[in-house]
């Protein structure tokens, strides 16, 4: 008796080392991330490297504005995009699909997220890039509109997926008392499902938005990887992530420029974090208040 | 029941693989070379043949760029490293062992899109069009197109090289299109007519348009005879005088059969 | 005002507009790499070590170091997260614990692919560089053990807690110890779901790049330990089309890496339904 | 026909699948009159109900034949619109169905959906109905709050202003107070009483003696069919048939 209570225990305790994993993950991530990043601190402000505009690592100058700035519009592009599309099809799939033609966008969708961001990448730097250049007589066509497309339909399966859940949840007595009160499918969609669903569709926009900030092969090949600040859709630009990939190949290890990349990565890192965060529990909330 | 067996055999499968690498013998490779980009296919390539010759010889090859691979060779991370551009006096400084050798001539070529009928520009052009003064191809006797630049990313051994030799202190315009690789220059500028950039002369195939600089075309005359503005040599560094397996290695590239691969891949040869 | 029946059908062709434009983009992506990569893809260029600098040739040496990083990822995220997800449902009530693992395992999940890539970049080849080789495999492969870790920790976790109690409750009857009864009872039953959580990750593993780009090297020789450095199919890929190499090499490379998504996706699926219906009986 | 008839029902079958839920049923339900439904659970009563406003066709797998006309017009003919007929025929749920948003919006629902937009006449119907369904009182000074925060009885209330602030020809209700305690219960079949000088009202219910407080005339359900229809007074004093009389003096049910 006593033995087989030794082995429960100290299974016990390997698997309660095992169920924290994560959690140390989270933290030795932490760590070093900052402690190769907050090196850069000794010698460029915060200020300074958050708003400065020039970024120029041959005269050890960080200023990564434009690099935010960038990823914030190429962000807002993706979403601009994926979420009526998103929420679209995913109201599409729960109120008005006929079982075949769920069957066929079900597994595409699924398809769509498994697909890896290289691959959309190279699509999009031959594709997209070439299809923008001309409609809108750009010198290039390497934007941010097209970094924002490419995102869009990268995020498109994650905002599907979960506004498809909350959509689902929703009690059909909500629907029942809209179509008893003689509304149209559109009007109870409308009107009634889509509003009751929207804390869980919120988080999958939200989740899709951590994805879209987060992003980078997919990025760094179209968008053109200028440091200049830019001002509009059209204009080329640099995200946060593809500044990262683009220079750390280059980078001189453990110098300066090796830490302002390090510095680039806690931006994203945090936002995501935060996001990710707001995310579950708006979910949680949404599973509380239904049942 | 049959899914606990499933189950088993998953966890063997684990088991195996968490050993299987431990198993093998984990000695590190025999010679590891690391640095420039720009210099890798060379080296991948000589990698290649000689280790044809030499089954028993572990390399491994890493990117990582001149610096990385000059400071790597000088903290003895690595043996041999790859560098685009001569060392820096700091570099000197830090390690004052360290020996380049020379294996290749490379040349950083102006290059435009096929399309584009200009056939030479002088430096004071190349310099203003990449300082972005001049923004458009008419100004210098071209069409009428918005110039679209196209340059290696920060920190790239092949971007100072143009900018020490090209650019003297001015700043590379903000608003060029910056490229991890030379392949992806190529492929910039094949595929948009307002383009111009620099590529190695590995990389000059028939999808884009090679210009002379001061009515001196990028023959391989020139290029050896380091008329042409752009030319520089490739260097493969190590730590003190090669010895063993790593004297053998640039020996090898240093050979005739060794040179023959670096014009092979598109360079110009020592001899 | 438009009547209401006019815009519900307009609404119900933008609708069917909407999932239809996702069906079109999802095969112009893949008819775009079949097209583009058919040409090359055959037994030779996958089972072949490449030639002229990776110009012409297999692609084996990253097929062997796709499968090498898989299964590094695998061995190191399995049991953890299989295990952890035990003791999540099993060895512990809901409560500060499990809620705090679960958005420790939803924040990590989140992370962006890059940041593991800095992060494994410092950790792995620098700071453990004696254990791990510097940029090898086992590197990439244990950053990306730690990136699927939360999708292993998640799946296990639902399929576990789906397992219905009475049956528990009757292995406990029946006298059978905590283990025993997780053991014959609470892993068979979750299985489906753990292997499909596995399926996913792999699927995510294989398919990254980010990650490891930093700790791959172009060297076309088979690597012979997972302490030396090799590459994978992503990676490769992203070298061959960023250093313009050969375009029909970088297809044919980025078809081999669809089929291989496709039949995980495919076998994912099949293998719920498989045990689904068997479970159900 | 009898012009005091709102609505005739012929003949009507209907199919889940393969199963036959009810059972070539004729009806004859008069116009400003409390028509009450009763039967046991699964007896079809609720099915037959949501025949009237055509609910059942979103259903999957249903199958109708038979006739349901209402103003001498019958809704199952091919040219009827389902949404207009649903306005005619408002309905109200068994579980109180507020939407998800505030009172106001609730009972502007349905206003709004028929294209009212002009705020003032919007605030005009939402008074008189929720003062129709006695709510008034009660809400008048949270308006702009959730209605998920009402008392079940005040929800089921709610329900019922929404679906009178359209201005419907009938009502339905499929047992409404099933989900509700015997105040608020109360409340509701004073308010039926009241509604039935402008609505022709049917109401669902298991609950016999609801049906004989509120109701004018009774059918009595079992098995898909009607049994008996009649006078409630006379249904429930004097049944014609042996299984209703079972049914009402509580032998089984």
């Amino acid at each position: 008796m006593g033995k087989r209570l030794n082995l429960e225990n100290t299974i016990r305790g390997i698997l309660l080392l095992f169920s924290t994993a994560a959690l140390v993950i989270l933290a030795i991530i932490v760590v070093f991330l900052f402690k190769e990043g907050l090196m850069l601190f000794q010698h460029t402000s915060v200020t300074d490297f958050l708003f400065g505009h020039k970024w120029i690592p041959a005269e050890n100058i960080y200023g990564a504005f434009p690099f935010i700035v960038s990823t914030i519009l190429v962000t807002l592009g993706a979403l601009l995009i994926s979420v009526p599309l998103g929420i679209s099809c995913a109201v599409f799939l729960v109120e008005i699909s006929p079982r075949w033609a769920r069957e066929l966008v079900r597994p595409a969708i699924e398809l769509l997220a498994g697909i890896p961001s290289i691959i959309y990448g190279v699509f999009a730097l031959i594709i997209v890039v070439d299809v923008l250049r001309v409609p809108f007589n750009l010198a290039t066509g390497e934007t941010i509109l097209a970094a924002s497309i490419i995102l869009a339909i990268m995020i498109l399966p994650i905002i599907i997926s979960i506004s498809q859940d909350s959509i689902d949840s929703v009690p059909r007595i909500y629907r029942e008392g809209s179509y008893a009160m003689g509304a149209t499918d559109w009007q109870t969609i409308s009107k009634v499902v889509v509003p009751s669903a929207r804390r869980g569709i919120i988080a999958g926009v939200i989740l899709g938005c951590g994805r879209a900030i987060g992003e980078t092969m997919a990025v760094v090949l179209v968008i053109g990887n200028v440091e200049k600040l830019p001002l509009s859709l059209l204009d080329s630009g640099e995200t946060l992530t593809s500044a990262i990939l683009l220079e750390m190949g280059e980078a001189v290890i453990g110098s300066l420029h090796y830490n302002a990349l390090f510095c680039l990565g806690i931006i994203p890192f945090l936002i995501v974090l935060v996001l990710s965060m707001l995310s579950s529990r708006l979910i949680t909330k949404r599973v509380s208040r239904f049942e | 029941m049959s899914k606990i067996i499933w189950l088993r055999i998953l966890f063997l499968l684990c088991v195996i693989a968490l050993f299987s690498g431990c198993v093998e013998d984990n000695k590190e490779e025999g010679l590891v070379i690391a640095g420039s980009t720009t210099v890798q296919p060379i080296v991948v390539k000589a990698v290649e043949v000689y280790g044809k010759n030499n089954p028993d010889l572990r390399i491994g090859v890493q990117g990582g760029g001149s610096g990385t691979g000059i400071r790597m060779v000088g903290k003895g991370s690595v043996d041999i490293g790859a560098s685009s551009r001569e060392l820096s006096t700091e570099e000197h400084l830090k390690n004052p062992g360290l020996v380049t050798h020379s294996i290749a001539i490379d040349c950083l070529i102006i290059t435009l899109h096929p399309t584009n009928p200009i056939e030479d520009l002088s430096t004071q052009q190349i310099t203003d069009i990449f300082a972005g003064k001049i923004t458009n191809f008419k100004e210098v006797g071209g069409p009428d197109r918005r110039i679209v630049l196209v340059i290696r990313e920060d920190g790239s051994g092949t971007r100072s090289t143009f900018e020490n030799m090209v650019m003297n202190n001015t700043e590379v315009s903000d608003t060029a299109l910056q490229k991890p690789a030379n392949g992806a220059i190529r492929f910039t500028i094949a595929g948009n007519e307002n383009t111009i950039g620099y590529l190695g002369i590995g990389y000059i195939d028939d999808t884009v348009k090679a210009i002379s600089i001061n009515g001196i075309p990028p023959s391989k005359e020139n290029i050896r005879k380091g008329e042409y503005l752009l030319s520089r040599e490739l260097y493969l560094v190590t730590d003190g005088e090669p010895t063993g397996e790593t004297k053998k290695f640039i020996e090898f590239i240093l050979s005739d059969e060794g040179q023959i691969l670096v014009e092979e891949e598109g360079f110009i040869s020592m001899r | 005002m438009i009547h209401p029946n006019t815009s519900d059908k307009i609404a119900k062709i933008w609708l069917w507009l909407s999932a239809l434009s996702i069906i079109l983009v999802l095969l112009s992506i893949l008819g775009y790499v079949f097209i583009m990569g058919a040409g090359s893809l055959s037994v030779s260029f996958i089972l072949d070590m490449p030639t002229n600098n990776w110009r012409e040739g297999g692609i084996l040496p990253a097929i062997i170091g796709s499968l090498l990083v898989v299964i590094i990822a695998l061995s190191f995220a399995t049991p953890i997260g299989v295990g952890a997800a035990i003791y999540l449902t099993e060895f512990t009530k809901e409560g500060r614990l499990t809620k705090t693992v679960r958005i420790a395992a939803d924040s990590l999940n989140a992370i962006p692919s890059i940041v593991f890539g800095l992060f494994g970049l410092a950790f792995f080849v620098f700071y453990l560089k004696d254990y791990t080789g510097g940029p090898s495999l086992l590197s990439a492969g244990l950053t990306l053990g730690f990136m699927i870790l939360p999708t292993i920790i998640r799946t296990s976790d639902v399929a576990m807690r789906t397992v219905s109690f009475s049956e528990k409750m009757e292995s406990y009857g029946l006298g059978a110890t905590k283990l025993q009864t997780i053991k014959n009872i609470v892993l068979p039953e979750a299985f489906p779901g753990i292997i499909t959580g596995i399926i996913l990750g792999m699927g995510r593993a294989i398919g990254e790049t980010a990650p490891i780009i930093f700790m791959v090297s172009l060297n076309p020789v088979i690597p012979k330990t997972i302490f030396g450095s090799g590459n994978t199919l992503t990676t490769q890929l992203y070298y061959l089309a960023m250093e313009g190499i050969s375009m029909d090499v970088a297809f044919g490379t980025a078809l081999t890496l669809i089929t291989i998504i496709l039949i995980l996706n495919y076998s994912a699926r099949k293998m719920n339904n498989y045990f689904s219906r068997n479970l159900r009986r | 026909m009898d012009k005091e008839n709102k609505i005739e029902v012929r003949n009507l079958n209907l199919w889940y699948g393969d199963k036959q839920a009810l059972k070539n049923n004729s009806i004859k339900i008069r116009k400003n009159h409390v028509t009450a439904i009763i039967g046991p659970s699964g007896c079809g009563k609720s099915t037959f109900i949501r025949c009237l406003n055509r609910m059942n066709d979103l259903v999957e797998g249903v199958k109708i034949t038979g006739e349901v006309s209402i103003n001498n017009k019958n809704i199952y003919d091919k040219d009827v619109d389902v949404v207009s007929l649903r306005r005619r025929v408002g309905m109200v749920f068994q579980k109180p169905n507020p939407f998800p948003m505030t009172i106001f919006d609730n009972v502007a629902y349905g206003p709004r959906i028929h294209g009212i937009k002009d705020k003032k006449k919007l605030q005009e119907i939402v008074e008189k109905s929720l003062k129709d369904t006695t709510l008034w009182n009660e809400v008048s000074d949270r308006l702009d709050k959730s209605a998920l925060d009402l008392s079940g009885g005040q929800m089921q209330r709610l329900c019922i202003a929404r679906t009178i602030a359209v201005k419907p020809d009938v009502l339905l209700f499929d047992e409404p107070c099933s989900a509700l305690d015997p105040v608020a219960t109360g409340k509701i079949e004073d308010l039926i009483q009241e509604l039935k000088k402008e609505y022709t009202i049917v109401i669902v219910t298991h609950n016999m003696q609801q049906a004989a407080r509120v109701s004018d005339y009774t059918g009595y359900f079992l098995l898909g069919e009607l049994i008996e229809f009649g006078k409630t007074k006379q249904l429930f004093e004097n049944p014609k048939e042996k299984s209703t009389e079972d049914y009402i003096t509580g032998r089984f049910g």
